[in-house]
Parts: C-alpha cells; sequence; structure tokens
C-alpha cells in the first residue's frame, strides 16, 4: 500500500461525516422550534388574536407584549408568571362569565390583584410557565391551586377576626369552637363564646347508667339504612360525636361515670305542702307547660314538635335541646339544677331564674313526663350494678379515649397533645399526610374531607370520634382548618396580619356580677363580643332611653311577641333593672353620638310638620317602615319611637346609619342639617301608650 | 510496510538509511518492543474524523434525550422534612445498599477504600501479565486456594446476612468451579471462560455485584430501606 | 475546483492564516503531521495511530465518549453558571427559572445533567474495558492510576453538581453521601466539616460544593485529561487484544 | 514516529490527488462544512436568545404613590426605592429623578438650603430640577405623574415629561 493511503479518509468515513453533520444540525434546531411553541407564548398569541375580536382590542393590548409577564413583590417573596396566561385579570371589560379562561377577569375584590400577586391567595406555583406545574401538585411543587371553593381561606390567613365577605370562613371557625375539635388538636382560634362540654363529676347525680350507656352509643345522632342523619325528634347537630365503642368498653365507661358523685346534690326538696297540693291534679303537667313557654325556655333550648306529621325543632341552640330530656335525668337532680344551675355546674350558662317553688314543681313534673321517649332504652341491654374492675377500666378508657380532653372531671387531667397540631394544618404538603389505602385523590383538600366525614377512613386506628356533619359545615370547616397556615416566611406579611381584635367584653363591679349570672352576651352583643341573637347592645346607651330600658327589663315580652327567639322574663329586681341601666347609659355609648344633646329646645310644631312631610312625600319613608298601621316591614317599627330611642341617636343615625351599624341596609342620604332636625322632630312624637305598646319593634338598627 | 519497525523504539528514523544504529533490549525494556506494531494510518484525517463523527453521534443522542426527558427537579430542600427513604446519587447507592448490611466502618471505608486501593496498585504487581488461565498452572493447589477464600468470603457475607452479594458470588464460584472439574465442556463459552485469568473472575465478580447492588438500591429499596418491587 | 474551495485556498495564503496555522492544506503525510502537532489540543494524540486500533472494536470510543462528554458537560456548564446563584434558596429559584422562563434553559440543564449521569456511566464502562484489554499492564501501569484518578474526579465532579439545584433530591443525596464520609475512623467528622462548611448542609457547603464543582475539579479533571492522553501516546498507542497472552509467548 | 521536521521523505511524496477523488472529496466536506457552519451560527443565536433574560426582576417602571393628601404643599419627598423626588408646589405635584446628569451619582435634598445637591463632583439643583451650578450639564429628569380613577397618583419612569409640566392637584 503507498504510504499517502495512510492519510487518505476513504470515501465512507467521509459520507458518514457528512451525514452526521447534517442530522447534527437538524437536532440542535428542535431546541429552539420547542421554544417557539411554549405553551406560555401559545396563550399570548390566543390572547392577542382574542383581543382583536373585541370592542375595546386598543385598551385591551395595551399593555401586551410578547414576551413573559411578571408581578414581583421582593416584600411578599412574591414571583408570579399567572398573568402570563391569565392577561385580561384587570380588564374591567372581560369579567363576563362568557370570556373563555385563562383571559377572564378577576372578580371585584378589596385588595388590588397586582398588589398581591395572585398565589398569596390562589396557592399553586407562580414562577410556573406551565399550565399542570402552575396548577396542580407535581414533582417540583406540592401546594397545587386552592379551589376556589375554599378560597376564603386565603382571606383567614391574614384576617383573624370574622370579617363579613367570609360568611364559610367563619362558620368553620365557630364550627371548630363549637365542636370542641380545639380542645384535642392545637390550633389557634379567637375567642368566641364558648359552651364548654359538660363537666362530668357528678354525672352520677344526674343521669342514669343505661342512659349513659345509650349515649355513648349513640349521641343523639340516629342514621337511617341510606347512613343519612335522620332528626327524629332529635338535634342532628349533636356536640357529642360518635365514638366507636364496643359493648365491653361501653359498659365499662358507663359503669366509671354512672358512679361520679362527688359532691352531695344541691338543694332538691320542695315544700312538702306545695308537693301535697298538686300532685293530684292531672293538669299539673299542662301546667308547667305553660309556664316552660312562659318562661321562653325555647329561646336557647329547642324542643322537637309535630306538627301535621312533620317533625321539627323550634327553639335555639345555645342550650341542649331537651326533647327526650325527661328520659335522661333524675328529677332531683332537675329540680337542683332548674334553682341553682351554678350549683351543678360553676361556669353553667343557664340564667339563675327566680322560680317559685311551685313553678318549679310545676315544670319539673311537665319536664319528667312529657319531654320523654319510653323507647330510649329499650335496646340498652340489662346491666348489673357497675363492678370496681368495670369502673378501673372505664376510667382508662376515658383517658384513652380523649373524653377527658373535653370533659371535666375530678381527679383526672386531660392528657396534652392529645390530637396532632393542626395549627399550621392548612400548609401541610402531601407528602406530610398518610392517606393509608383511601381511594381519595392525593389532596390536602380531600384528605381534610375524608378525614373529617370519616376519620378511619385515612388511619384505621385514628382516635378522632366520628361526627355527622352536613356537606356544607364540612366545607366550612375544611375552609378554616386551610386558613391556618404557617406565617409566610416574608417580614411584609407580619405586618400585614390582622389580628383578631381581644374580643372578650368582661364588665366589672355590680352590672359585671349580673352580666355573669343573666349571661347577657349569650344572645347579645357587646363590643364585638357575644352572641348575636338578640340587638347588639354596644351603642344601647346612646340609643335608648333610660326609662324605656327599665320598662323593657322589667317586663320583655312587650317586644316581639310573635318570636320564638325573646328575652326570657329573667323577674330583676328594681335595684338590679337600675344597675343594668346605669351601666348601659354610662358605658355603651357610641363616639358617634353626643350623649348631652341641647337641641330638645329646638322643637316647634311646625318642624314637625315639615318632619312629617319629609317621611311621607319626599323620602317615603313608609316604604320600609310601620308607624302604626300602615307602612313597609322592611325596616323597624316606628311607631313608639319617641318614648323608645334618644333624639341625638336618631339625628345621628339620619346623618350616617351604617357609621353606628356597619353594613345595614338603612340608605344613607344627604340630607341637610335642617331636614334632619325636621325629621328627628317628628319621629320624636311618635309615642304609644304602654297599654298599646305591643307592636313595637325591636331595635334601632335594620339588622 | 517499511514503516512499521522505526516507529517505537524511539531511536532512528530510518533503518534501512541508518543501519548501524542498534536497539538495546534489556529486561527492563518495555514488553511491547517485540511486538509487530502492524499497519499504520495518519491520526488527521482519519482518527479525527472518526472521533468528530462520535462526537457528533454523541451530541445527537444527548441532544434527542435532553429534548424529551427532564432533569429531575423536586421541592425546595427543607431540612426538616426527610423523605423516605433517603438515596445518594444512584452511584453510591451500592455503597448504600452495602451500608446496610455491614457495619459503616466495614462498608463506608474499608470495601471502598480497598476498591481503591486495588484499582491503583494492581499495575505493579506483575502477577500474570501473560494472563494465563485461572486453572493453568499447579491447579490443584490453586483450586484448594480458591476455595478457602470462596468459603471465607461467602462466610462473612453470611454473617452479615448479605444475600444481595452472598448470591451472585455463589453462583460466580460455581461457574469458575464448574471450568475446572468439567473441562471441554460448554461448547465455545466453555472454553472462552476456561482461557480467562484470575484478575477476569475477579473484575468480573466485582462489576456483578457492584451492578447487582447498585440496581436493588435504585430499585428495589423502599421506605426504611426495605424491600420493594419496582413494578408494585 | 469549486468557488468554496477557492476561497478556502485564498484565506489560505492570507498572512493572518499562516501566522496561525503554519502550514498549507493537509494533503500529505508530513503537512498532516504538521497539522497535529503543530496544534496544541491536536499534539496530545499521535500523528499516526494503528489501523488496528481504529476498528470500533478497539475502543468502542468509550475513552473518546468519556472526553467529549466532559466536553459538552463544560460548554453546558458555563453557560449555566450565568443562570446561577450559589445561595439559599435563590439556587432552587434560579432553576424554576431556568425551567420556566430562560429561552432553552431547561434543555440545557436536562443536556449537564444527562451528561454528567452518562459520563459517570462511561468512565466505569471505559475503566473495565480497558481492564479487560489488559491496558492496566506494564507499560502502561502510570496512566491506568491516571486513569483511577480521573474516575474518582468524575464521580466527585458529579456528586458536588448534585447538591447545586438546592431541592430535595439534592439536600437528602448529599446528606447520605456526606455522612458515609463521616464513618472514616478519627478523620470521617473532621473531612465532613471541612467538606460541608459546618456541620450540616446549608449555604457554606453549597458554596463549597459550588467552587469545587466549578472551578478546582475541573481545573484537575482537565490536568488529568491532559495527562492521560499524552501517556497514551507515550506508552505506545491504546491497547490491543492481542498485545498480550498468546503474542506475548513468542 | 515519522520525523515531522525532515521535509526530504514526505515532500518527495507529495503529489497531486486524482480529479475524481478531489471532487468527491470536496462534495462531502463541503456538505459537512457548510453543516457545521450552520450548526456553529444556529449555536451562537440560541446562546444570544439564551443570554437575554426573558423577566427581570427589577423595581417596576411605573408604581403607585398613593393619594396626593400624602404630599404637603411645598414639600420634597425622596422616595429610596424608586429614586424619584416627589415635589409639590402650590401649583401642583411633579415626580423628578434622584440621579445627577453629570455622572449618575445620587443627588441628596437639603432642605435647609430649598436645594437638591449632589454629593459627588458639587452640583446643584433647584426644587424644579433646573441646575444651580455645578458640572451638571442638564436638569434633572421629569417623570409623568397620572392620577389613577382611585384617586391614588402612578409615576411611570418610561414616560419622560418637560419639566414644565406639573399635575394640578
Amino acid at each position: 500500500m503507498p504510504a499517502e493511503e495512510m492519510g487518505k479518509a476513504s470515501r465512507k468515513l467521509r459520507l458518514a461525516f457528512a451525514i452526521s453533520s447534517v442530522v447534527f444540525v437538524a437536532v440542535l434546531a428542535i431546541s429552539p422550534l420547542k421554544d417557539y411553541f411554549a405553551p406560555w407564548r401559545q396563550y399570548k398569541r390566543a390572547y392577542a388574536r382574542f383581543a382583536n375580536t373585541r370592542p375595546d382590542t386598543k385598551r385591551l393590548l395595551a399593555d401586551y407584549h410578547s414576551g413573559i409577564d411578571q408581578i414581583w413583590i421582593p416584600e411578599l417573596k412574591v414571583v408570579d408568571r399567572c398573568t402570563t396566561c391569565h392577561q385580561g385579570i384587570t380588564q374591567p371589560s372581560l369579567m363576563d362569565a362568557s370570556v373563555p379562561q385563562p383571559f377572564r377577569a378577576h372578580p371585584s375584590i378589596p385588595h388590588h390583584a397586582l398588589d398581591w400577586g395572585c398565589v398569596v391567595c390562589h396557592r399553586g406555583q407562580g414562577l410556573a410557565t406551565e399550565v399542570r406545574e402552575a396548577h396542580e401538585t407535581t414533582l417540583g411543587w406540592e401546594q397545587p391551586l386552592l379551589p376556589t371553593h375554599f378560597i376564603q381561606a386565603s382571606c383567614g390567613v391574614c384576617h383573624q377576626s370574622d370579617i363579613p365577605e367570609t360568611p364559610q370562613l367563619n362558620r368553620g371557625r365557630q364550627l371548630l369552637v363549637d365542636l370542641n375539635c380545639f380542645r384535642c388538636h392545637r390550633m389557634n382560634v379567637s375567642e368566641r363564646i364558648y359552651v364548654p362540654p359538660p363537666d362530668l363529676s357528678n354525672i352520677g347525680h344526674k343521669a342514669s347508667r343505661e342512659w349513659i350507656y345509650k349515649w355513648l352509643k349513640e349521641p343523639r345522632t340516629i342514621l337511617d339504612s341510606d347512613g343519612n342523619v335522620v332528626t327524629n325528634g332529635y338535634a342532628n347537630e349533636p356536640r357529642m360525636p360518635q365514638f366507636r365503642l364496643n359493648d365491653a368498653e361501653l359498659r365499662d365507661l358507663s359503669a366509671f361515670l354512672s358512679t361520679r358523685q362527688n359532691e352531695p346534690l344541691g338543694s332538691h326538696q320542695i315544700d312538702p305542702r306545695i308537693v301535697a297540693a298538686w300532685q293530684k291534679k292531672p293538669d299539673v303537667a299542662d301546667q308547667g307547660e305553660t309556664r316552660f313557654r312562659q318562661m321562653f325556655c325555647t329561646t336557647c333550648h329547642a324542643v322537637a314538635v309535630t306538627r301535621a306529621g312533620q317533625t321539627q325543632l323550634i327553639g335555639g341552640n345555645i342550650g341542649p335541646e331537651l326533647t327526650k330530656i325527661g328520659s335522661k335525668v333524675n328529677e332531683d337532680w332537675l329540680i337542683a339544677w332548674l334553682r341553682n344551675p351554678q350549683s351543678y355546674f360553676g361556669y353553667a350558662q343557664m340564667p339563675r331564674y327566680q322560680w317559685s317553688d311551685e313553678d318549679l314543681y310545676k315544670v319539673s313534673r311537665y319536664i319528667m313526663t312529657r319531654l320523654t321517649d319510653s323507647d330510649l332504652l329499650s335496646d340498652v341491654p340489662k346491666m348489673d350494678p357497675p363492678t370496681p374492675a368495670e369502673i378501673q377500666a372505664g376510667k382508662q378508657l376515658f383517658v384513652g379515649k380523649g373524653c377527658a380532653n373535653c370533659h371535666g372531671i375530678q381527679g383526672i387531667k386531660a392528657p396534652k397533645e392529645f390530637g396532632p397540631d393542626l395549627s399550621a394544618v392548612g400548609s401541610k404538603t402531601v407528602s406530610e399526610l398518610m392517606f393509608g389505602d383511601a381511594k381519595i385523590p392525593h389532596t390536602l383538600v380531600d384528605y381534610l374531607r375524608s378525614k373529617i366525614e370519616n376519620p378511619t377512613s385515612v388511619n384505621t386506628t385514628a382516635a378522632m370520634p366520628q361526627y355527622h356533619l352536613k356537606k356544607e359545615d364540612v366545607s366550612a370547616l375544611i375552609t378554616a382548618l386551610l386558613s391556618m397556615t404557617r406565617r409566610p416566611d416574608a417580614p411584609a406579611f407580619a405586618k400585614l396580619v390582622v389580628r383578631a381584635t381581644p374580643s372578650k367584653f368582661q364588665p366589672a363591679g355590680q352590672f359585671g356580677e349580673l352580666y355573669d349570672r343573666y349571661k347577657c352576651y349569650l344572645c347579645h352583643q357587646f363590643n364585638g363580643y357575644g352572641g348575636t341573637l338578640a340587638p347588639d347592645l354596644s351603642f344601647e346607651g346612646s340609643r335608648a332611653q333610660k326609662a324605656w330600658v327599665v320598662s323593657f327589663l322589667k317586663n320583655p315580652q312587650t317586644l316581639r311577641p310573635a318570636s320564638t327567639f325573646r328575652m326570657p322574663q329573667f323577674n330583676f329586681t328594681d335595684a338590679e333593672a337600675s344597675t343594668i341601666t346605669d351601666y348601659l347609659e354610662m358605658v355603651m355609648q357610641s363616639p358617634q353620638v353626643n350623649p348631652n344633646p341641647d337641641n330638645s329646645s329646638k322643637t316647634s310644631p311646625e318642624l314637625v310638620a315639615l318632619g312629617k312631610q319629609l317621611y311621607e312625600v319626599k323620602y317615603q319613608c313608609q316604604s320600609c317602615h310601620t308607624i302604626g298601621a300602615t307602612g313597609g316591614y322592611v325596616g323597624p317599627n316606628l311607631s313608639n319611637l319617641g318614648s323608645w330611642m334618644r333624639p341625638a341617636w336618631i339625628a345621628a343615625w339620619l346623618k350616617n346609619p351604617q357609621a353606628l351599624v356597619p353594613g345595614t341596609i338603612e340608605p344613607r342620604r344627604e340630607f341637610t342639617d335642617q331636614e334632619i332636625q325636621a325629621l328627628s322632630a317628628f319621629l320624636m312624637t311618635l309615642k304609644q301608650t304602654p297599654t298599646s305598646a305591643k307592636a313595637g319593634s325591636a331595635a334601632g338598627g335594620s339588622r | 510496510m517499511d514503516e512499521k519497525k522505526k516507529t517505537e523504539t524511539g531511536f532512528g528514523s530510518d533503518a534501512l538509511k541508518d543501519p548501524r544504529r542498534i536497539v538495546f533490549i534489556t529486561k527492563k525494556t518495555s514488553a511491547k518492543v517485540k511486538g509487530d506494531v502492524g499497519r499504520q494510518a495518519m491520526s488527521y484525517p482519519k482518527l479525527i474524523l472518526r472521533e468528530a463523527i462520535v462526537l457528533e453521534i454523541l451530541t445527537i443522542l444527548m441532544v434527542v434525550v435532553a429534548l424529551f426527558w427532564d432533569a429531575p427537579l423536586e421541592q425546595l430542600a427543607n431540612p426538616l422534612l426527610t423523605p423516605n427513604p433517603a438515596k445518594a446519587p444512584w452511584y453510591f447507592l451500592g455503597l448504600q445498599e452495602l451500608l446496610h448490611y455491614f457495619p459503616p466502618i466495614v462498608a463506608g471505608v474499608l470495601i471502598p477504600g480497598l476498591v481503591i486501593v486495588a484499582l491503583i496498585v494492581i499495575p505493579y504487581f506483575h502477577v500474570n501479565v501473560e494472563g494465563a488461565p485461572l486453572w493453568a498452572n499447579s491447579s490443584l493447589r490453586r483450586l484448594g486456594m480458591f476455595s478457602v477464600v470462596v468459603v471465607v468470603l461467602l462466610i462473612f457475607f453470611g454473617i452479615y446476612q448479605a444475600w444481595t452479594i452472598f448470591i451472585p458470588t455463589l453462583v460466580m464460584a460455581g461457574v469458575a468451579g464448574t471450568t475446572y472439574f468439567l473441562p471441554g465442556q460448554g461448547g465455545r463459552f466453555g472454553t472462552y471462560l476456561r482461557a480467562r485469568p484470575l484478575s477476569w473472575w475477579i473484575m468480573t465478580w466485582f462489576i456483578i455485584v457492584a451492578i447487582i447492588l447498585t440496581e436493588i438500591g435504585t430499585h428495589f429499596r423502599g421506605p426504611g430501606w426495605s424491600w420493594v418491587w419496582p413494578w408494585r | 475546483m469549486t468557488s468554496w474551495e477557492n476561497t478556502i485556498e485564498r484565506l489560505r495564503r492570507t498572512p493572518v492564516w499562516q501566522s496561525l496555522f503554519r502550514r498549507g492544506p493537509a494533503r500529505t503525510n508530513r503537512t498532516r503531521s504538521v497539522a497535529v502537532f503543530g496544534n496544541i489540543f491536536l499534539h496530545l494524540l499521535p500523528v499516526k495511530v494503528r489501523d488496528a486500533s481504529l476498528r470500533v472494536r478497539a475502543t468502542y470510543y468509550l475513552g473518546s465518549i468519556t472526553f467529549f462528554l466532559f466536553v459538552i458537560l463544560t460548554v453546558t456548564g458555563v453557560l449555566l453558571m450565568l443562570y446561577y446563584h450559589p445561595a439559599v434558596p435563590e439556587a432552587y429559584q434560579d432553576m424554576k427559572d431556568l425551567r420556566f422562563v430562560v429561552s432553552s434553559g431547561v434543555f440545557l440543564r436536562n443536556l449537564h445533567r444527562l451528561a454528567a449521569q452518562a459520563m459517570v456511566v462511561f468512565v466505569f464502562w471505559h475503566m473495565f474495558h480497558v481492564f479487560y484489554r489488559g491496558g492496566y499492564k506494564p507499560p502502561r501501569q502510570f496512566n491506568w492510576v491516571v486513569g483511577v484518578g480521573l474516575l474518582l474526579l468524575t464521580l466527585f465532579l458529579s456528586y458536588t453538581g448534585y447538591l447545586l439545584p438546592w431541592d430535595q433530591l439534592a439536600f437528602w443525596a448529599i446528606t447520605v453521601g456526606t455522612n458515609i464520609i463521616s464513618y472514616v475512623p478519627i478523620l470521617g467528622q473532621p473531612m465532613r466539616f471541612l467538606l460541608l462548611g459546618g456541620h450540616g448542609i446549608g449555604e457554606n457547603a453549597l458554596l463549597r460544593f459550588y467552587v469545587l464543582h466549578i472551578v478546582i475539579l475541573p481545573l484537575f479533571a482537565i490536568i488529568l485529561i491532559a495527562v492521560h492522553f499524552w501517556r497514551v501516546q507515550k506508552d505506545g498507542g491504546i491497547t490491543l487484544r492481542e498485545e498480550h497472552g498468546r503474542k506475548e509467548k513468542d | 514516529m515519522s520525523e515531522p521536521k525532515n521535509p526530504t521523505v514526505s515532500s518527495s511524496l507529495e503529489k497531486p490527488e486524482d480529479k475524481e477523488g478531489l471532487s468527491r472529496r470536496d462534495f462531502f466536506n463541503e456538505i459537512a462544512a457548510g453543516a457545521l457552519g450552520v450548526a456553529g451560527l444556529g449555536a451562537f443565536v440560541v446562546s444570544v436568545r439564551y443570554l437575554s433574560p426573558n423577566v427581570l426582576f427589577e423595581p417596576p417602571t411605573n408604581f403607585r404613590i398613593g393619594p396626593p393628601s400624602d404630599y404637603q404643599v411645598n414639600s420634597v419627598t425622596y422616595l429610596a426605592n424608586q429614586e424619584v423626588y416627589i415635589v409639590r408646589t402650590s401649583d401642583g405635584l411633579f415626580a423628578q429623578s434622584a440621579i445627577c446628569t453629570h455622572l449618575g451619582c445620587i443627588t441628596q435634598w437639603k432642605p435647609e438650603l430649598e436645594m437638591i445637591a449632589c454629593p459627588c463632583h458639587g452640583s446643584k439643583f433647584r426644587k424644579d430640577g433646573s441646575v444651580e451650578h455645578g458640572p451638571a450639564p442638564r436638569p434633572l429628569q421629569h417623570f409623568a405623574v397620572r392620577m389613577m380613577p382611585d384617586g391614588e397618583l402612578m409615576v411611570d419612569l418610561l414616560e419622560l415629561v418637560k419639566p414644565t409640566q406639573i399635575l394640578k392637584v
């Protein structure tokens, strides 16, 4: 072979090189092509095409550019590229539901969307420019988009007290308290009206072992064959959940509880003469029922009533439901309780009424004979007297099942950290959750739903008892749980948190005693604390006239006679009524209303006539308000306003109703000062004689 | 070919033109001086062109795979959240598997250290440079030594219940032993195996065990380093 | 001659070209040799190789592939460095940015990662192949040791690169890996402490791994690769199957 | 090894390639060289695309600065994040750059002198941005200020305006 052949590349080799070079070029071109056809670029182009079909093309494309859009808020550590595809979120003309996603505008909210970015509320991966990565749980991002149904949870991250825009969240937070979730799980629940589950130190006085057995097995709730909760005369929202207990456990626990009689029962004797006098009367229970109704027990307690074949609960939910209470309690205990609830439970919420022995006897007879169910305990097995072994086993179960976390009992301490810590459950990642064998999507929301609906679905050995909740309550609970997140680690967030106002209103002094004794806060609001059943009394001192308050306290039945919920007859003494009235006048004042106005002298018949004219003609107030027998029912009845409300309040109210009662539907009219004077003067002339005061309305606010 | 003898000696240019030059061959002269160099080719362009083609094909394959396979990226590192199992990069999973069986000092230090030291020192022990077959000389004595070493190894692995090493070792020893006891059997493959030197057997054993351990560590280990089937 | 060839030819006559390459077209063995000798990169190769060593089955180009993977890694690595901050948590966000907003960013990262894994595979494969060919035997002992050094460097390069994305995979793989180091008696803990720049894997560890990954280890690798290539030439070319064994005996 | 330094050996072997082989080789070489040229060019373009960032982590060029009531009449407010002065005079309100037109130092408002001074080379500007004295060649740059529908002001750094353009508030 000639030496030069050593150095000549063969034709085959050169051909191979040429081919591989060409393929090389072709392959290198794929990456830029892939970039060019990136999904986000296609959304960009689609938006431009879409905008061209809209009438306001120019405005829609004003900020358009072909690159990636980004919201960058360093203080919040927000880097959101959501607007790369969701390009129309700030365009008011794209708010309509007919606009295809992802171009639809964001519904209007109190915050500037662009000041906050998207993921602060919606979660998901703001950095992503791919559909799946941005919205779902992926290998690189665990926190998926928060389903819109639970979006109120995001409001709750910063707004730690209730705001009117988030009813579902507020309901959920209330449920966390009402259902005692926070007794087993660590979580931040702002201070709310809370009726603790009964202390069981003396339960042996109150209920029989058979009843306890039945209750532990099926606390009120009865399921039909389809697994739905049926009322059957019981409240369908028992606070007591159902524990999964077998017969032996039920026997042990009932044995333990029925022997709890740590303290002697309070005064339960009724004057024997009264007993002797009433014992034989056939209508003692009927009379008791009448008294029961007169006392408006149903304001707090519900009773199932069957009307026209339909069973229905009538009454409030502040106290326990009483439909079958006669089958539960011992009569001696009942009398002692009615006399002085606090003698049995120091913390009892029930007010101490001033019963006469006669009333007490009648009402207790009514409860023990009429509010009963003979079938209630029919399926409870026959039980021998409790043995020490049973009692001992019951005591252990009481701690082991977590009973002690909710129910106080003398001699037993609740174990700490009984349930898992839920204070940051909302930012739990999927990998921190154990799904077990549950056939559910692996997301936090589905986990929470499954766990709440059936605690054993994701963990067969779960200690958590079974609650029977309506679908919307489960959603509310999930919302509240999702709102409990680890604080985002940006310092700017700390500033943004709207802390729950320290709400507990606890007055001191004489009024404080009465306030505690009669539990005013269960129904009334005081400076943002209290129940919502009855009117807010925060500004009552500015609103109502003193004489009116006194007369109302003495006889509350003059207001709202047709309502189930009515202020009970507390039988206040004169001294008590005056203490309350003085306190209201001194303390419960609105800063918007001058407490000592001097404009009473300005009233004149001309002014009253002008006011009447304004009321009837110019502003047509009668379309909502009633005076005497004519007018609308949207607003309160004004017939007795002159003896009820203070003129300064009326003037301030007319000027700006929302300043006094935020959220009231009373329209804010631009009255002139003279018109306000005239209207107040006219309204103050509206007075009813006490005998015809029945048509008076609830309160000043149109709540 | 003219140039075939002159290139490797490092001495002269053209032996024909310059016959006076003499090459001294001593014991220390490298073995290849004796070798026939064979036909030669110019590196430029023959080798370089081939290398270029290899580079291009390699790049093409890499690019195609890189376009359709995404490099994994998991969550942001979170020191509070340990994944179960926490695995090292795949090339250390054999080591991690060893750590599962042996005390850390053995698995983490002794074995890898010995392997590296062995790799470094083997060229300096001029053992069997010719690559004579395992059973070529004094084979009965060799068989004895071989058996003792294998039994000691198996006992060692057995004590630590390292079955994923025990089994391949047993199989390899079995195959090597078979070539001794059944000479002339097994056709071409048998002949091939019988011609293998000891170094071949050791290296093959090492590679097989390493691959098996790495594969087990990668795909067959789940939470708590328990055994899982990858297809489950 | 085509116009293309003419252009090249004219280009070759320019003083600039001649000052750069000092030779004409490589059409003769002499100029071909000059082409290899005159190029700082090519001169690591021999001017001539045996025909037998050009056969695919002689090497499967395993060494070349390993080296080319190193080249791919260097090129993609340098480009990736331009978008990478060795800090917590920016490092992780940079990965997201590479994927989601940088043009071809994800492609370069994929390529880098893939080539890194492939390099580990090929460096092992190359070593085993050379072993079976008897490449560790005299006179190539030293180059075998250099090769073992390159194997360790490759593993260490791949390992240090593993931490850089700062994701869960990286963090825990490195945690497990560095804990293996700490089993070394006496020296283990101090070694781990030095490597991590602390007791746990944090920002210091990230920075150290980064510097090791982009400067120190590649520098050593480049030097050893050069030595490795050069020694292949000096030790008489690659090992061919026939070299030892039967032929040795005659 | 061949002796490359010995010209007599190899030069005698030099001879022209045969025509056919040459043209065939050239054809393949041209394809390969052309393809590699395209690849090189493409790699360059892709690299340039790669190196030009698609997103920037820079302060936004337009930002809200709150309602006009945040700024008192006859006051100069320095917004450090944006390096902008919000100046409110009895005539109205305007936004001007705090960057010295000389060499780009950040100027400082000296209330006691009623003057904007540059610490680097002593340039001094009046409240309206015009040069009092010093090396600065031009008055400070003014930016557009707009009233948003919600009553807040918006400054747009990309829209430069004449110093005479003042938002009446």
